[in-house]
């Protein structure tokens, strides 16, 4: 986009406490450097680099910055657009783990049939990304192996993150007394804008579940190379509704008696338009909303935008609300880490401990609600601080839950993680190479579990996380038991990082001077991250000087989580693939949005 | 549904029958989960579990349609899913149910407008009882059971206002 | 000899696990038996907002739209008249609990400490009318139920949080500026529209 | 005893073919109430229990106090429940199912000796009729899950089957032990062999592969693969809604009662007791065994079907084996 001087400027001014790391050493040079080399313009943008490449030089500088040693962008974050006034703006963020470095990639295409090279050769994780690139932008990706809509469904009118999009469906008007629901108004527009048909009474009931795996009706939803037949191949779908997907995600499955032969993931069944609602509302009408996307992570959510939105706004955070966001943040992560281990105990049909989790959860929620004042979606954090402070003898109430934590994690341990079956089925399954998981863009525990050393709290040090002491649990093979593991000694941590912030939170306000009017510089960009229970969520917010953001990107740990699914669970039984899915840890609002 | 429909017999047995029909059901409302979204975790997750225990009315989880008489739509339906819900609600054995659990399910939420967003799941299927809330505590479901538990008792039986008022004040009927 | 000890360490890790589940089984269930027994609520917690009185029984609201305009979602809808005193009041104030993010937004908003957060959960309707509250039933329930009024960057002192039906909802000085800027944002977006 | 004995005389002064038909009805009849009366208790009981193991009340509000009625509605609800057949459904096979699994279920009890005398019917190949019955039930779980015509529930049917060959096996052979030691294979005198010692002490290794095999054979968690919740959404049972529902599942409870019932017999001397033998301690470790099963069902994780096979083959074969091999030796020695 243009005016990018300005942008910058105000990065650099929002960086400090709210950008979380100042510029490190060195990145200057580099920048150059990287010009001089590859023969393209290179900025600093607080502590990343913007590489401002021509179209037709797209995949060979990707190679490149994959395969420079002094760069080295293994990691593939996200790939999206943003339809500017004038022409449309590629964005494909990478990072280099070992060098710490994030770098961004751009390219300006043509707002009319834009197209451009697939990167998929280059990272594999670019592959969903493109596609969900070309469902809501309408960009053409070339070569790409699997070039489907993803989120929505084959012959949708439009891409929706167009300026230019309409709803195909008539305006609805604004709420009153008159505006009431429909009963039973004809369901059928629904088909006839593309959903697949449903089937008769006398259906088999995993037809939504799955069961019948009746062939697909749209080309959307067909398994890749379902085309042959193999008699002994037993093709079904789970979901999008089965006990066992954690929401309305669906796999296509094709069986060979018990055995994966290969998974084709199908998403987009909970896509509720988050981005494009947002370009439609305030910066701080958007704090609340964005605990919806990832709804077990709320706090991190809020965070992540926040960052974003305090970096382009340039909004200073109190020390008191960063320990608060960091105490609320840890404690989001316990609360969800204690979920997926029991759902994950669910989807190894053990119920108990599920039960257990949530008697816990319960008390989470408690606190939660004395602070925040709701049980999941809390709204907590403001552009510039967090909304209130805790009320009185809540650290003490705080202290009490971590200590029965404690002990029920032996518990856990005791009950399941130490159990023989449990072993048997986790030890070995599900493993993902780590560059595998790099170049798909996996990342939180899962990526850890690989045994990726890689945490944005440690390596990208945001907030006030540089004070406390913890560590990053690693695991080796990358299995679900690593998997299982790595969450469960992450919940020891947060336990640590709690008391230490609860030890040394200083006194003072917890919001800082919000300037009346929020209307960032036009043209002003920042892509704000913080490391959820899941991984990285990010949010990328792109100003043209508006109250309402232009451009809203929202980075979806699980969305790159996800992908490799395949190359996960091809090989496994039935059982071994519903663990799989679970330990993935999927929260479906995330990945569709 | 058999004995209760069938007209031959005299009044008095019919509405004695479906007297004894109503009162089981009410007490063993099978649920389907259908788990969307946010409120799935809070409902009938959290509200199945140890703290608000929807075994306690004879409640439990049945993974397949055909043994539910309850499904709780709990999230957003979007397009995409509609005919999924459609299909599934199809597939419930009658009589049924369906609690829509949310302000997406029950009117769109704060995604009402969003292109892909069915405003509010009764476009799709008939829902018995809204609870709104963004999402809801299970504490608000369990008395939205509650108001169903009502309705459920009358079925097909001249309305009795004493079991509404019971339910809306938040007695178990 | 591997065998047996494979076979040795699965059964103890099986009655491990037995041994942890029958100790529950022996411990009281931690069921809240609502509606029997009424569950613990934070005073904080946020229902839905309600309209609030003064002394004399008489809405604060001035029909300002402040909350109108913060709401994201478009859930409160306020239909403005001027009394004969020349005071502005809402003729009409619509919630619309089928959109409501329960965010607390519009209480920020309100500058006239009009407008409260009530604990009221048990909103289960069976038809969809029931959803939409009008004027009357929000001034009702403000009078009637318990609600807290938390501003941003509030210091919940003992009482406010203990009782937040008394709570004044003064916030501190970072609460009136950023409620401020929230309207300043909004009141741009107004022109916007 | 007194009421059996003067039953049996008043039955037996019925003129010529009349009294063993009378009796035999009689005994249908009470076997019957023992079984569904106890079914009735058991669905509300493990509610309970699995509540208690949770921390959870369960069942609360269908007969103060604790909700002990609560299977009552959930009965009559089932029988007024609209009773959907697929069109994709082999009809008979769908249909014929629910009837098949409740044979076995029932017919087991005939053998079982409640008390001193209180047996319907003492076959003198008493255990060969129960293990015969037993995998009878598998027959049924097929017939559903390949007739339901979905696919989730014929991967549960074959499940079903390759479980079958896994522990019904061990199962048989778990049991060879006990009649070696009592030298019948009549129930009453296997427990009247027992007057000096339980089996359970004589038959360690043949016990703990029974409790094995037997909950396999139970299809419950950790072994309950066929109608794998997660896996198979309800395996073989998906498609079936109502009363034909409701059959499988009381045939699930009356075969918990049953293996229960086997073990008590096989291993812990029937109605015998330290003192006052009788019906009552029958009883007492029959809920014992359920109990048992119930509290191992609420506490593990699912086992995969491949594991389950080697458990089997690989590790309970074997012991059964070695088991018989040790009774052969004990008998040779001090039989």
């Amino acid at each position: 986009m243009s005016e990018q001087g300005g942008a910058n400027a105000e990065l650099v001014r929002g960086s400090g406490v709210n950008q979380g790391h100042g510029v490190p050493a060195g990145r200057e040079e580099l920048a150059d450097r990287l010009a001089a080399r590859l023969g393209v313009e290179v900025k600093v943008s607080g502590s990343d680099l913007v590489v401002e490449v021509p179209r037709e030089r797209w995949v060979e500088v990707a190679r490149a910055l994959r395969d420079d040693p002094a760069v080295d962008a293994r990691f593939f974050s996200f790939l999206t657009a943003v339809d500017g006034k004038e022409s449309m703006t590629l964005v494909a963020y990478l990072r280099s783990l070992s060098g710490k470095l994030s770098l961004a990639m751009r390219t300006s295409l043509p707002r009319e049939a834009p197209e451009v090279a697939s990167l998929c050769g280059v990272w594999p994780g670019a592959n969903w990304h493109e596609r969900e690139t070309w469902d809501m932008f309408g960009i053409r990706f070339q070569g790409h192996p699997d070039h489907r809509r993803i989120l929505l469904w084959e012959g949708y009118p439009g891409h929706p993150l167009r300026k230019d999009f309409v709803d195909p469906r008539p305006e609805r008007e604004r709420v009153g007394p008159g505006d009431r629901p429909v009963l039973l108004a004809p369901w059928s527009s629904t088909a006839a804008a593309g959903g697949p048909a449903p089937s008769p009474s006398s259906g088999a009931p995993c037809e939504a579940a799955g069961g019948n795996g009746s062939r697909p009706a749209s080309q959307e939803e067909a398994v890749p190379g379902a085309g042959e037949e193999e008699p002994e191949i037993l093709e079904v779908n789970m979901g999008p509704q089965h006990p066992s997907t954690h929401g309305v995600l669906r796999v296509a499955v094709r069986f060979d008696g018990e055995v994966v032969r290969s998974v084709d993931p199908v998403i987009g069944y909970l896509h509720r338009c988050f981005e494009k609602i947002c370009e439609g509302w305030n910066y701080a009408q958007i704090v609340p909303f964005c605990d919806r996307n990832d709804y077990l992570g709320a706090i991190t959510n809020e965070w992540a935008y926040c960052r974003a939105a305090e970096a382009l706004l340039g909004i200073e955070v109190p020390e008191r609300a960063e320990y608060l966001r960091v105490i609320t943040a840890e404690l989001q992560r316990i609360c969800s880490h204690l979920l997926w281990f029991g759902t994950f105990s669910l989807d190894l049909g053990a119920t108990t401990p599920f039960i257990y989790a949530f008697r816990e959860r319960e008390m989470l929620y408690d606190l939660f609600e004395s602070l925040c004042g709701a049980r999941l979606l809390y709204g907590y954090l403001r552009l510039g601080g967090v909304r209130n402070d805790v009320p009185p003898g809540w650290f003490e109430e705080v202290e009490r839950y971590l200590r029965v934590q404690e002990e029920k994690l032996k518990e856990y341990y005791d009950l399941l993680i130490g159990n023989a079956i449990f072993l048997s089925r986790t030890r070995g399954i599900g493993a993902i190479p780590a560059e595998d998981a790099v170049a798909y863009g996996v990342s939180g525990p899962m990526l850890r579990a690989c045994g990726v050393n890689w945490d944005l709290r440690r390596d990208e040090p945001y907030s006030v996380y540089p004070r406390f002491d913890f560590e990053v649990p690693l695991g080796e093979a990358g299995d679900l038991y690593d998997r299982c593991i790595v969450r469960m000694r992450e919940i020891e941590e947060s336990i640590r990082i709690v008391r230490q912030a609860i030890a040394s939170i200083p006194e003072g306000d917890v919001v800082g001077k919000v300037p009346r009017a929020l209307r960032p510089p036009a043209g002003a960009e920042a892509y704000g991250r913080v490391e959820g229970p899941r991984g990285e969520v990010g949010c990328y917010l792109v100003s043209d000087g508006s109250p309402k953001p232009w451009r809203l990107k929202w980075r979806a740990p699980c969305f790159s989580n996800l992908q490799p699914l395949d190359l996960m669970a091809r090989g496994y039984k039935v059982a071994d693939l519903v663990a799989i899915v679970g330990s993935t840890d999927i929260v479906l609002g995330e990945v569709d949005r | 549904m058999g004995i209760a429909e069938s007209e031959r017999l005299p009044g008095i047995i019919t509405t004695s029958v479906k007297r004894v029909l109503n009162w089981s059901r009410k007490n063993s409302l099978w649920y389907l989960l259908f788990g969307l979204a946010c409120c799935a975790i809070e409902t009938p997750m959290a509200a199945g579990a140890a703290r608000h225990d929807l075994d306690r009315f004879g409640m439990f989880f049945r993974a397949s349609p055909r043994q539910a008489d309850l499904m709780f739509v709990a999230g957003t339906v979007t397009e995409k899913m509609a005919p999924r819900v459609r299909a599934l609600y199809d597939q419930m054995a009658e009589p049924r149910w369906v609690v829509a659990v949310g302000a997406c399910a029950c009117y769109g939420g704060p995604y009402r407008n969003g292109y892909n967003v069915v405003p509010g799941v009764d476009k799709i299927i008939p829902v018995d009882i809204y609870v709104p809330g963004c999402p809801p505590r299970p504490e608000a479901v369990l008395y939205g059971l509650l108001q169903l538990r009502a309705k459920v008792l009358q079925e097909g039986l001249p309305p009795d206002p004493r079991l509404l008022e019971m339910a809306r004040a938040g007695k178990v009927v | 000899m591997a065998v047996l000890l494979d076979t040795w360490k699965a059964a103890r890790s099986m009655v491990k696990g037995l041994g942890v589940t029958i100790r529950e089984f022996f411990s009281p269930p931690v069921t809240v038996q609502y509606p029997d027994q009424r569950p613990r609520i934070s005073p904080l917690f946020r229902g839905h907002p309600v309209l609030l009185s003064d002394e004399t029984g008489k809405l604060k609201c001035t029909a300002c739209m402040a909350c109108a305009r913060a709401c994201p979602v478009d859930a409160i809808s306020i239909e403005s008249a001027r009394g004969e005193d020349r005071k502005m009041y809402p003729r009409a104030w619509n919630l619309n609990m089928g959109r409501c993010l329960q965010c607390n937004l519009c209480v920020e908003a309100c500058p006239f400490d009009a407008l409260g957060m009530s604990t009221r959960f048990e909103t289960a309707v069976d038809n969809p009318e029931g959803l939409i509250y009008d004027l009357e039933t929000l001034a009702e329930l403000g009078r009637t139920q318990p609600y807290s009024r938390v501003t941003v960057g509030q210091k919940l002192a003992g009482a406010e949080a203990a009782a937040p039906a008394a709570a004044t909802g003064a916030g501190s000085r970072e609460a009136g500026d950023s409620t401020d800027a929230t309207r300043g944002g909004a009141a741009k977006e107004g022109e916007a529209r | 005893m007194s009421i059996v004995s003067s039953l049996n005389a008043l039955v037996g002064s019925l003129p010529g073919f009349w009294s063993p038909l009378v009796s035999a009805l009689i005994k249908v009849v009470l076997v019957l109430a023992f079984v569904f009366g106890n079914e009735i208790m058991l669905i509300w009981l493990e509610r309970k229990v699995c509540g208690r193991f949770q921390r959870r009340k369960g069942p609360m509000y269908v007969g103060r106090p604790e909700g002990w009625l609560q299977s009552i509605p959930d009965v009559v609800k089932l029988l007024a429940k609209e009773d959907i057949i697929p069109a994709r459904a082999d009809r008979w096979l769908f249909v014929l199912a629910p009837m098949v699994i409740m044979v076995p279920a029932v017919a087991l009890f005939v053998v079982i000796p409640f008390g001193q005398g209180w047996v319907p019917r003492d076959l003198n190949i008493g255990l060969l009729y129960l293990v015969a019955l037993g995998s009878f039930t598998i027959l049924s779980l097929f017939m559903a899950g390949w007739g339901s015509g979905n696919k989730w529930s014929t991967l549960g049917a074959m499940r079903a089957v390759a479980m079958l060959l896994g522990y019904e096996v061990p199962l048989a052979l778990s049991l060879v032990g006990v009649a070696m030691v009592a030298g019948s294979l009549s129930l009453v005198d296997i427990v009247h062999a027992q007057e000096r010692v339980w089996f359970v002490a004589l038959q360690p290794l043949g016990f703990l592969v029974f409790l094995v095999a037997a909950a396999a054979e139970l299809n419950r968690t950790p072994f309950d693969l066929a109608e794998a919740e997660q896996e198979l959404v309800a395996g073989y049972q998906v498609e079936y809604s109502g009363m034909r529902w409701a059959m499988f599942f009381v045939a699930e409870y009356a075969s918990l009662i049953a293996i229960s019932a086997i073990a008590a017999t096989c291993f812990f001397g029937g109605w015998l007791g330290p003192f006052a033998s009788g019906p009552w301690w029958f009883l007492a470790k029959l809920y014992f065994f359920i109990f048992f099963f119930m509290w191992v069902r609420w506490t593990f994780p699912r086992i995969r079907i491949d594991h389950m096979m080697e458990l089997g083959w690989k590790f309970l074969l074997p012991v059964a084996l070695l088991n018989i091999v040790l009774t052969g030796i004990g008998l040779a020695l001090w039989g």
